[in-house]
């Protein structure tokens, strides 16, 4: 077998020194105020030896922190050496650090336990700076000259050579638009170039283009153009 | 004012941050200070009678309309919001400015135990943590404390309503979803150790 | 669906655009159509009921809350600087466009009888304006309309809803304390009718 080629890191497994600690304490259901120091200190060297063999990455704070724990078991062995800290156990060395560390530890899991703004809470965000323009269904009024437009195109489409006959009306205007009528009746709105796909000749397209103007003119239909699709609809009114 | 109640309704309908009484007060002049907390009051209880999608919160040192939390689910699907998303390191990190600020980096690292320059400067970087300037003693260390941005996410008042930080006894209340995790690293280790 | 309001009011408050019917059914699946129509006018009365700050309204083919009008000018005193202060220019330039749309500069121009360039990039900016397309004439210019923003914020809820040259007539005699806006636009709309 080669070398491993994974290379952990130990952030994450454990956030640093501390959690390893705290894991240790938790895992032999060790009061942190009186901790047994030796245990604790072999314990965490076995796991940084551990996570050496794992080929686990880990930062020098592990280290120092092992070195302070040997230094408060080694503290531990010899008590009377240090005349003035006498009354004061080595151990409270770690002992507030710890305490301090879970006290922050526990602040944050209150805090996250919050109603969190834009997680489960919301504010209305007026804001205009990143407001979306949206205006896919857009629509608006449509004057004569868009239609004269539109209707220019559909002469082209349609015949791309002769003249248009206005006075070629075998369908009077007035009867185009009863059907047109008709058509609304069945459908409420329609495109305007649907309306010209039945017609076969341009004296016929005319009329139904003289008898949409006079509907526009009747306010019988109103004729809006989608913006983004440029298709004019006429709604019957 | 009779419609000093439903003015201050449609500010806060508006406004982009949470409104403070001196705010609202530097625009209704002739309004008392009383009258407009008693206001906010009445709101907010009728907010709370009339249990609708929204209630009143005081946030910040001032009162913002928020969603009721109990339709997050169905927000989150209207909207796409700017996610908090937070590690737990980061949040631990914040947790430490914002009980001992002002605070410098030094003094942070201590407590987490490791090297914190990379969150700390994610915190910034997302205005929860704002630099106050640098502290006299060698290598003038920056000041780090919590921004105005901080209690509006955080839901908090002001920074006295911060959760009181409990006492210390046993570690098992930690909450349970820590416990699989770390249960499960546990037995790792275990195994790792036995071959 | 027994929260259906109360979901459908938290959405009308954290929407940045007016909310359509489609829009809400398309994240209430479960609900019906009508079923959605009906917390609306719900909640549309009860706003009416208790006359508060705010209201539902009808805009761009969607449902919005808005403020009372009738807080305007407080509210105006809380927002003031950033938000639509239009020149007098710029909103005359606006009125030609909303009511000749779609427009050429040219057109714009020859009513107010000035270059117009910088007002038509900033109202683009603004997003109050838009550009449609090219008109196919020698120099092929572009061609403005204004946008759902501008419906939006001018409460209109269509441009069929613009009021007609004769309703602003009208306006002009009734009330002297709208004026500063209207005027102007009933200004622009008189150069316009008489070219």
């Amino acid at each position: 077998m080669g070398e491993t080629i994974y290379k952990v890191h130990i952030e994450d497994i454990y956030e640093g020194p501390m959690d390893l600690l705290l894991h240790l304490i938790k895992k032999y259901e060790i009061d942190i105020y009186d901790i047994p120091i030796a245990l604790i200190t072999e314990q965490y060297l076995e796991y940084i030896e551990l996570m050496k063999s794992m080929n686990i990455d880990f930062a020098g704070d592990f280290i120092v922190m092992a070195s302070t724990l040997v230094q408060i078991k080694s503290r531990m062995l010899l008590p009377a050496l240090e005349e003035e800290n006498d009354d004061e156990d080595p151990r409270l060395q770690i002992v507030k650090p710890l305490e301090e560390y879970l006290r922050m530890k526990s602040a944050a899991e209150q805090l996250t336990e919050r109603n969190l703004l834009w997680e489960d809470t919301f504010v209305r965000n007026p804001g205009q700076e990143d407001h979306l323009i949206n205006g896919e269904d857009e629509i608006i009024k449509v004057g004569l000259f868009e239609l004269i437009d539109a209707f220019q195109k559909i002469l082209k489409n349609i015949s791309p050579d002769s003249r248009v006959d206005i006075t070629a009306d075998s369908i009077s205007v007035k009867d185009r638009i009863a059907q047109i009528v008709d058509v609304f009746e069945a459908s409420g709105s329609i495109t305007f170039d649907e309306l010209f796909s039945k017609d076969s000749d341009k004296g016929e397209i005319v009329v139904t283009f003289l008898a949409i103007l006079e509907m526009v003119k009747l306010s019988l239909v109103r004729v809006v153009q989608n913006l983004r699709s440029g298709v004019i609809r006429l709604f019957y009114l | 004012m009779e419609d000093i109640k439903n003015i201050i309704e449609s500010f806060l309908f508006v406004a982009e941050e949470s409104l403070t009484i001196d705010r609202i007060k530097s625009i209704l002049k002739q309004a008392e200070r009383n009258e407009i907390q008693n206001a906010l009051i009445e709101l907010s209880e009728e907010y709370e009678a009339r249990k609708g999608g929204f209630l009143l919160r005081e946030v910040a040192g001032g009162y913002q309309i928020r969603t009721r939390p109990e339709y997050r689910e169905w927000i989150k699907l209207l909207i796409q919001p700017k996610s908090l998303r937070l590690s737990k390191a980061a949040l631990e990190t914040l947790a430490i400015i914002a009980y001992k600020q002002p605070v410098i980096r030094s003094d942070i690292e201590y407590i987490r135990g490791v090297d914190c320059g990379g969150i700390l400067r994610m915190l910034l970087e997302r205005k929860l943590t704002r630099v106050l300037g640098r502290k006299e003693i060698p290598g003038r260390p920056l000041i780090y404390a919590t921004t105005k941005q901080f209690l509006e996410i955080f839901d908090l008042k002001d920074l006295k309503d911060l959760p009181t930080l409990e006492e210390i006894e046993a570690l098992e209340s930690e909450s349970p979803e820590n416990s699989t995790r770390e249960a499960s690293m546990i037995e790792t280790f275990e195994k790792g150790k036995n071959t």
